[in-house]
């Protein structure tokens, strides 16, 4: 089984979706260790990145939605979060290179490389409660599915859920990078907004895999 | 939320809108790319100024486009950095030829994309040098945080470096100068309210009648502690220690002193801060040899004031009197 | 109550101390008695100028101490105009012999007290003359009220009659100048909300969430109507209406606009308004010739904006571009 | 019977408490209806005139003291009370002249000058809703008790009792002159913050002549 340019589009559409739906989350937990715009810069994004799926061509790549749904991102999201999840995607879209399906092997690398191109720009590690911490254990637990046999849907299932649980698991943590490492102890408690946004992002991914 | 604006999600574009309105003789506004030029620019020769940042904290940096300071600011929205399309876009409508300097205050989001907007001016062929500006000294710069952050002195690292480039300085030295400012520059601020945020309508943060932010960032970033409220010169005797201590700054320096209000406080009460704070540089042998006062760098409503020290020599005294004509700062023209 | 002051009694004198810090170049604070002079004054042979009234409306007057505008101000406690001796004080201290003009926003209190102070100079020998502003359309000029209040436009008067001082002109000529200033102009605010006067902690007036006053004065007095809250456009446009009808203004009028904040606006809501008010004469066929956006004229931290429109003739333009250095408002030198 | 400087000067003393006493109240009579300052102005400016009596001759005549304390006001006050109470006061040490010896006469023109001294700077009349709807039936209830033969001390009751009455008649009335007159229609209901320290003033004037 594989995935093709349809399922990033789906997955496109209902992170759209999911995201303009959690605006105000998102916004209410930047604005308990942040500035308060998580929710508003990611929804603008992806609602121009909605806007620009409606003229993708017919025989778009998986690696071509990516790049440009990456370009759409670094353009209209601004704030640490923008560079950040643009350069993952353009990342992504490189390893998809010009690959029509993907299997799961390249569905994990793909998820792998949005990590990197993260780390990359951000230098952000495991533990400094930013988005690195749900993105990491998704990588690894869609590897260790990839390996278990998993389809490319119980691939991404599981990635979504090691975020969900990588996005709680930011809640004790002292944050290291971004804005709210300037809390120290005050940002104890209080869940890192880019980890959210990522979890749902993973769901939304699973989500558009529904029946694969 | 009370706020005199129409639409949450418009308020840059139509604060962009009256800003060109009124001050068509200093600036024009593009609004697809964003982004606010000085009129007559690129000026060819001369080394190009670009600022930018969210908005929010107007008239930083908007307001300080003009001759002898910004060639051109790009304002993100609210709180958000711009993104580096829009910041590519006024560096090639300024560029003279010169290069361009990009003054970066030292937020991950503003690094980030003011860095891919450099990549795309290299590629471009343009020349670009960043100098971050990081002059708060309420954050810890240390290997456990982003770093400190910037905040009002960016106005006098825009002035200064500014006027350099006006001068007809090259784009190494005008960098340099805009390094030397902010080296020699510390600054800290207190929140009393927060300011609301428009598109949520919730305030940035939630303080009770009897305490204050000591520290606070101006995007109402929680500083070192909640404190109770004190008398302003308590205060104020709490943000010269920590800023004097920092550098540090000696008996015997000459400084501009700049009490700056975050949006909401009025000018009496940033005299009031202004008259402790100067008594106090003067009990610590400190020449206040310059002053400004005013709301530079605000977040919205915010209520609450910073206070930024800057060491002088000849050269920076010299390169701050010079002339400048903007729409939140002018003189000698 | 949570504001950066120390003791609600010291507020004026402590600012007045910041001010004085902080502008040495410009003027001197004499605070017993207590008023503002312009350095260098008495200056021989120029006509000097000198307003005053209640504190808490920073920069007015002090603000607006220096060459090309005023003389001296004189600052009364929070609200409450200044007693006749202090006036008096200010006028003995700035009168260069060519006479004396009081610039005095018609309140009763204010009125009372000038007319005392006039009285006093002209028992010892000073010419004074007196001009009335009352540029407010808020309140009706009947014989039913104490007449229209005095707001932003007395920046204007200060700013256009100080330079016709500054030329040269005698106490009649500038007298007769900043009637003609203020004969066309006409002002009207909205307020949002309420300043806290520092010795009663209270609010000046209380509004819900819902709600603006429309037409407030510069004491949080009421205006027209409490109104629903509307978007900025839909305000402004009630704004316009009322001052262009009254003078009236018609197309073809060249005009100066003034956006005032009223202490706790942030630039960015005036811009928003600028905006709209700029667009809506324009529609109008009026030539929008000059801009002033800034909290000039205000009322402690009030949220609010007051907009006032002024007709210009050669005259009164080449006197308003002519320059200007005060703490708050400074061009051309 | 008559009343001396002494009385006067208790009737300042006296004064300078109840407005300390009222500061409040008044100005919250007057950030109804005006800017709120009244009581702050009253307090001030009497305050002013307590200290001021520490210094005065004992020889000193009621007019004496009244000229002094009316310089006082006008000094301290600011405002539209200042002028007002000063030269009302003003007014009164001059009908005083120098007379040592008030008698039920001279106390009635002493206080028709000072309601004459408002009326002359102010010019407002009665109905306008300002201190001279507390001062003119006041100047009539003391000339009414004068000639029915009462003692000073019971025309000062006369004056006070119509003052404090006529204070609360301002209640109803729109306000023509002064900061309330911007109201129009919604001054009604609020009472007077001039009529209402008016008649506190002549409160205190019949209890510094409590045995006269
Ligand atoms: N250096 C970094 N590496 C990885 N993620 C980061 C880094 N800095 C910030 N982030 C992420 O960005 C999120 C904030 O994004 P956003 O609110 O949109 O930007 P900003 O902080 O500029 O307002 C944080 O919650 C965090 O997850
Ligand atoms: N023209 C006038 N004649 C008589 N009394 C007046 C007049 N104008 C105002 N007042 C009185 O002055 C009082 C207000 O005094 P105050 O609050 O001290 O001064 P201001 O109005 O200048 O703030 C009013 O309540 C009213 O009684
Ligand atoms: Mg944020
Ligand atoms: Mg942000
Ligand atoms: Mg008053
Ligand atoms: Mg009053």
């Amino acid at each position: 089984m594989s995935l093709d340019a349809t399922w990033v589009v789906d997955w496109m559409r209902e992170s759209a979706r999911v995201l303009a739906e959690n605006r105000a989350e998102l916004g209410a937990l930047d604005r308990e260790i942040g500035d308060g715009d998580h929710g508003e810069n990611m929804d603008r994004g992806f609602a121009a990145v909605l806007a620009g799926l409606e003229t993708i061509s017919a025989d778009a790549s998986p690696g071509g939605v990516l790049q440009k749904v990456a370009m759409t991102l670094i353009s209209t999201i601004g704030g640490a979060a923008g560079p950040l999840y643009g350069t993952g995607l353009l990342k992504a879209s490189d390893a998809a290179g010009t690959e029509t399906q993907l299997d799961g092997a390249s569905i994990v690398a793909l998820l792998r490389a949005v990590r990197d191109g993260i780390v990359l720009r951000g230098k952000a590690e495991v533990g400094e409660k930013t988005m690195v911490d749900a993105w990491t254990p998704a990588v690894d637990a869609a590897s260790a599915a990839e390996s278990a046999g998993e389809s490319p849907g119980g691939i991404l299932r599981a990635a979504a859920e090691a975020a969900s649980a990588g996005a709680e698991a930011t809640e004790p943590l002292i944050a290291r990078k971004g804005r709210a490492s300037y809390l120290g102890e005050r940002a104890i408690g209080h869940r890192d907004p880019g980890a959210q946004s990522t979890a749902l992002l993973l769901q939304a991914a699973a989500d558009a895999a529904r029946n694969a | 939320m009370k706020k005199l604006i129409n639409d949450a999600r418009a308020v840059v574009d139509e604060t962009l809108g009256g800003l060109a309105a009124a001050h068509s003789d200093i600036l024009s506004v593009s609004f697809e790319p964003r982004y606010v030029a000085r009129r007559g620019a690129p000026i060819a020769g001369k080394v190009a100024l670009v600022s930018g940042g969210g908005s929010g904290h107007e008239p930083l940096h908007v307001g300080f486009v003009g001759r002898g300071m910004l060639d051109a600011a790009v304002p993100g929205a609210i709180f958000a950095s711009p993104t580096p399309d829009l910041v590519f876009a006024a560096t090639r409508a300024v560029d003279g030829g010169a290069g361009v300097l990009y003054l970066v205050k030292n937020y991950t989001g503003d690094v980030l994309n003011f860095e891919t907007a450099a990549d795309f001016a290299a590629g471009a062929g343009i020349r670009v040098e960043s100098v971050l500006i990081n002059d708060d000294v309420a954050v810890e710069d240390s290997s456990f945080t982003a770093g400190r952050r910037g905040i009002a002195g960016a106005v006098l690292v825009e002035k200064i470096a500014g006027a350099a480039a006006e001068r007809g300085d090259d784009l190494d030295s005008v960098a340099a100068i805009a390094r030397r400012v902010n080296a020699s520059m510390r600054s800290m601020g207190v929140g009393l309210r927060a300011g609301v945020v428009p598109y949520s309508g919730e305030p940035s943060f939630t303080l009770d009648d009897e305490h204050i932010e000591f520290g606070i960032g101006i995007h109402g970033e929680p500083g070192r502690a909640v404190i109770p409220l004190e008398p302003a010169d308590a205060i104020v005797d709490r943000l010269v220690t920590a800023i004097t201590g920092d550098l540090p700054f000696v008996a015997g320096d000459r400084v501009l002193l700049l009490v700056n209000g975050l949006g909401g406080t009025p000018l009496s009460e940033l005299y009031i801060v202004f008259r402790r704070a100067a008594q106090s540089l003067v009990e610590r042998g400190l020449a206040v040899t310059r002053s400004l006062v005013g709301s530079f760098a605000t977040s919205l409503e915010m209520q609450g004031v910073s206070i930024t020290l800057l060491r002088l020599d000849d050269e920076l005294l010299e390169l701050w009197d010079a002339p400048v004509h903007t729409a939140a700062l002018r003189w000698g023209c």
